[in-house]
């Protein structure tokens, strides 16, 4: 049901030293990785992520860069191209669009106009979610752009032992991933293994299961699906939590098997409702799993604003427990069924 | 330092009031944010105060200015009202923005504020395109006198920015464009020696970013960015030449910023005595010192002017706490300016 | 049912004229409207569009621009915030990954941040779509990017009489507006009215009427759906078509009307099919009109793909005429339904 | 003009054979497009045709270019393939891309060409990497002589790119990082007077390009575009500094293309006194003329040359004639390396 490994003793990581230990790690087995980004090196980053990895690995390895998103991701995929695998930081999500040609029209693309006679292993860690007040140019989730843009892979990982492992795999791919780290889990903690493993992309995981209805959550909504699938437990209903773990690839297989238990689907997101990556859930579901819907599909989104700065503002903005709860509870009391008829 | 001579004593107060009206705000906002008033970051302006207030003191009631996350000095130096930053700040419905938009987002384009801005050189390209409209006001003046827009034919736009923006692909883009087309744009660029956590030495590979002008055939200045009537002689010239379609200009203000990047930050990764020699060269202090050598004014005089400084803040903090938190629904509220039956484009 | 007005005597333009008289008219309406872009002056557009515009309107009003995308947009929006209508155009909307930072995180969200005290009345004229033979980096359909951004409306005009009445409303509103039109379509003929008129933003047409299934298309893809209908008819069939004009605002009661009368949803889009703005129409229906559902929901969309070079390539990436037609087939064949219960 | 002296007439020889093959394969492909062979844009190289063919006999084995919209003398310059470049440009299998690419997108990694590019700019910050990746190959070579990378430890990257590209951010961020870290990276700009349709007065307010490497500390130099030897001395040194970790250059070539921007366009916008001017100053015809002048050979022996290379051409055009066009299912390979069983990425 879950491809991360059981540690043998449980050994508690926050998702912030993760995914340090993930790119220690990686550098350690390949002399050749390079870590490109704002900050990155002396002050370890805004969030203290790449702490301590400058000392570690000298600043020939660990490259402070001047703020130039464009070019800096324009390096990374240009030392990628020559072989050197490269993990780019962008600091907030939010500063992508000042590289999106090098991200979308470039790096995207590379493998594929040059007829899958170029690679380009180069991974960019997005910053993502909102950090609470931190209004519209700091907080958005974007992670749709590139699920459109095909010659991505987008990883959301959403605990640390599924940082760690994803990032490790998002490391070695041979081609382009977007690895979105939210701002609100670098502190959450969990049980990773020590030994070097590595979760396979384009795996979902069954976090919770359940038999009443599905409930699709990732980054820092699955926190709250979890809790809100405890206080509906309190009610009698069965929720299964599932985390795509990443959305490109993504594992249909794996949602058409919970969806064959359940029947109800509810699809949580923190972006915008319109066209998110709730959107496309839903589309595979209504296209693909037709049949096996018992009741209408139910998005549980962020609304259709920017972030507003005012913590009352935001926290309507985002989806908290109470809505996904009354999101399950809609979609378990819908008495709309779709009935196979061949 | 700059000689008193030919300023008349009343703007030389002004300037020093505005100074401390910024300092002292910093202070507080600073004090409130550990108090838990302020829900969301603050870049504070302390120790940068003569380049907001020498180069806005060049400009008039139809001149526009863009600026940055550490904004509150600029909007301040163009006459933002105290009590509708802190209800900013507090995140409450008196604020500027009704509380959406916080520290990184305070505008108002009444006052010719078009905005602090959250991503580095962001407001660059908008300043441009202010530039843009005012240079269209000088037509408008000529061939619709009474469009209200014609009052705007002498305008000037002023956009502040880094050190670290400089190196921004915005920052050539819109200085190429502003020079090409000659509009009355001064780019200021406010050279603290640190991009976040960065030294300069580190981000970029000179030491005079005016000297980037070149590359755009207009004016590089260099103007003590701790010198509140350096910068405003500088900037007052740039902003002469640009009125009278001289075109664009780029003005460099050597200063620093006392604190960390944002509150929160201790600033450790700066050698010590480089903040020492900075302190020493505190723009306030030494713009104070100044004033009482001359025969502008008088201790008593700067006293009250403090004091008043004080009594503004002291009410503008009571107004913000008295401002009422807005409702969460309002959030789907200022997406458009239709409501478009809400749910429909919601 | 089309909120297009007939014109007394029949006046066929280009679908590019149509557009150089909307800004034509809108300029001479509004003297102080500004146009901007790359080689839009003498030149009049890479694709003529703006042709005779600064011989006609100055070059104080007509501006060719460097080629600096980002700061062109920000120009024109910070003219706009200080009450100068804009439009500017994007050469191949693909070129507008230079730009995000200024569309989305500035104009996007410039009347939200302000708690709504500032308005952008501007227009981003992004082209769009393949050429033929464009490749992968002058052939992307961008649009669901933009409909994910809350704070964009965005319209998509395919016909010369929506152009033109799309193009003056989207000039007059004053929020940013970013309207597609297609490369292909530039040469296409139709009647336009003489007159001043609007068309709405937020207003579907049903292009065909039909009982048997609803076919959403716009840009390119609408006139192959309509062949697609047209060839279907003669199998029996009857297809609506509907072009939903804005995808921002979306036209959902149009959408319901005609899923009233059909009870089936086929959607066509350009752009590859992961998350598209396709995906967002499928979900408006899986959640809000899954009740009238009568079989799955069917995508015939471009592949998850860039775009490749060669024609028969790119032929097989965007959906034709016979791939619209089985699309529609399998949909009105399903016998899966969905039933009501209350 | 150059002199002759010091160099080889081999070399010499080898200059005007690529010049030829360039402004042939572009006459060429200009034909077969018109013949309906090319389904694409084409942005004939006609007329910088030194430039390529300069900068590029500065380069080495392991080094880098990247390259624009207007690629083909580019990389015909650095040892592409007229065979594999026209059965790209017809769309066939046995393409440089296998018929996904086209002009714009031209690149062969082996041949230390990272591609065309279809984005004003775009190849830049690119380059900047491929300079980093060659800086970390002297560490290599260092720690891990084995590792095949190490053999790159000398290489220098040039990017080349046009006046127009010079006013994109992308430009001078790229300068930024590479002038700050001292990356072998060499800018080649060819400034041919116009961006599309625009002439270079009506894009940026400067005349000499090269004069913007003061932004950035570093040596901005200017080469005749028409001399391929004053061109090849200017990158040569360039590029042995580079080599030697002083770090990047901006190298400014004055030039013209003597056609439209594209196939299809006829380029009415420009004075009929300035075409004249610059036709006059063909570097092909002069080069011919100087060899003529010289020693290095006879006219029988650049007729030769000329014959082998219309032979080559012949065969090219042959060969990709003969090529089979891709399958349409091909489309929906080569997004990413591994298939992950075709529809579920698909
Ligand atoms: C595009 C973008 N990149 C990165 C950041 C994060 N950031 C905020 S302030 C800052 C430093 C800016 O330095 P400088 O321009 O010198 O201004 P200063 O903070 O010194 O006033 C950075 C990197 C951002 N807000 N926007
Ligand atoms: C980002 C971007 N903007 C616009 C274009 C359209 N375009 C293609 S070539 C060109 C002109 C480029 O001028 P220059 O850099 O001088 O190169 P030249 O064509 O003269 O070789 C333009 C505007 C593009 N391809 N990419
Ligand atoms: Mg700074
Ligand atoms: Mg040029």
């Amino acid at each position: 049901m879950t491809a991360t490994p059981k540690a043998e003793k449980e050994r508690r990581l926050t998702y912030a030293q993760a995914i340090r230990e993930a790119l220690a790690e990686e550098m350690e087995r390949d002399p050749s990785l390079l870590l490109l980004g704002e900050d990155i090196g002396e002050p370890g980053g805004v969030f203290g992520v790449t702490q301590g990895l400058l000392q570690r690995f000298g600043e020939e390895r660990v490259l402070d860069t001047p703020i130039s998103e464009e070019a800096v991701i324009g390096a990374a995929l240009g030392a990628a191209l020559l072989g050197v695998p490269t993990v780019a930081e962008i600091m907030f999500s939010d500063f992508a669009t000042l590289a999106m040609d090098q991200i979308v029209n470039q790096a995207a693309k590379f493998r594929y106009m040059t007829g899958g006679r170029t690679s380009a292993p180069l991974v960019i860690r997005m910053v993502t979610g909102t950090a609470g007040a931190t209004a519209a140019q700091h907080s958005q989730s974007l992670e749709a752009w590139f699920t459109a843009t095909p010659g991505l892979k987008v990883v959301t990982a959403s605990t640390p032992a599924d940082a760690k492992g994803l990032l490790k795999s998002a490391i070695r791919d041979p081609d382009p991933v977007l690895f979105f780290e939210h701002k609100l889990l670098y502190n959450s903690r969990g049980a990773v293994p020590a030994e070097d493993y590595l979760i396979p992309l384009g795996e979902g995981r069954v976090v919770r299961e359940g038999t009443d209805v599905t409930l699709v959550a990732y980054l820092y909504m699955l926190p709250r699906a979890l809790k809100a699938a405890e206080m509906l437990a309190s009610e009698g209903l069965s929720v299964e939590v599932w985390d795509p773990r990443t959305l490109v690839p993504f594992d249909r297989d794996g949602l058409r098997r919970s969806l064959e238990r359940t029947g109800r689907l509810v699809i949580v997101q923190e972006a915008p409702r319109r066209n998110g990556f709730c959107a496309e859930i839903a589309a595979i579901a209504a296209e693909e799993f037709f049949p096996l819907l018992k009741a209408p599909i139910k998005r549980v989104c962020g609304t259709n604003t920017p972030m507003p700065y005012a913590p009352e503002l935001e926290q309507f903005v985002i989806p908290d427990e109470e809505r996904i709860a009354a999101g399950v509870r809609e979609t378990v009391h819908s008495t709309v069924r779709a009935v196979s008829g061949g | 330092m700059q000689s008193l001579a030919g300023y008349s004593p009343a703007f030389l107060k002004e300037l020093y009031r505005k100074m401390v009206l910024i300092r002292r705000f910093e202070e507080r906002a600073a004090e409130l944010r550990s108090l838990g008033y302020i829900p969301g970051f603050l870049h504070p302006y302390i120790g940068q105060e003569a380049v907001a207030v020498g180069a806005c003191a060049a400009l008039g009631s139809h001149d526009y200015i863009t600026s940055t996350h550490r904004g509150h000095g600029h909007i301040l130096a163009r006459g933002g009202d105290p009590r509708y930053m802190y209800a900013e700040l507090f995140a409450r419905r008196d604020g500027y923005n009704r509380a959406k938009g916080g520290s990184l987002h305070i505008a108002n384009i009444e006052l010719g504020i078009i905005g602090a801005n959250g991503i580095v050189g962001g407001g660059i390209p908008i300043a441009v395109g202010a530039g843009l409209a005012l240079k269209q006001a000088r037509q408008i003046a000529v061939h619709r006198p009474d469009d209200p827009r014609a009052r705007r034919a002498n305008g000037v736009a002023v956009t502040f920015f880094g050190d670290g923006a400089s190196n921004q692909g915005a920052f050539h883009e819109s200085l190429n464009l502003a020079a090409l087309w000659r509009l009355p744009v001064i780019f200021v660029c406010e050279n603290n020696l640190y991009g976040e956590f960065t030294p300069q030495h580190k981000h970029q590979p000179i030491r005079d970013i005016a000297t980037r002008a070149s590359s755009y055939a207009i004016p590089g200045l260099i103007a003590d960015g701790n010198d509140v009537l350096d910068v405003y002689r500088v900037v007052s010239k740039a902003a002469e030449d640009a009125r009278k379609g001289r075109g664009p200009a780029l003005v460099e203000c050597k200063t620093y910023r006392h604190r960390g990047h944002y509150e929160g930050d201790m600033g450790q990764y700066r050698p010590a005595e480089e903040v020492a020699f900075w302190l020493e060269a505190d723009p306030i202090k030494n713009y104070r010192r100044l004033l009482l050598a001359g025969t502008v004014c008088s201790e008593e005089e700067l006293q009250a002017l403090d004091e008043a400084v004080e009594q503004e803040l002291e009410e503008a903090v009571a107004f913000a706490k008295a401002s009422p938190h807005p409702a969460p629904e309002e959030a789907l509220e200022d997406v458009f300016v239709e409501s478009y039956g809400g749910r429909a484009l919601l």
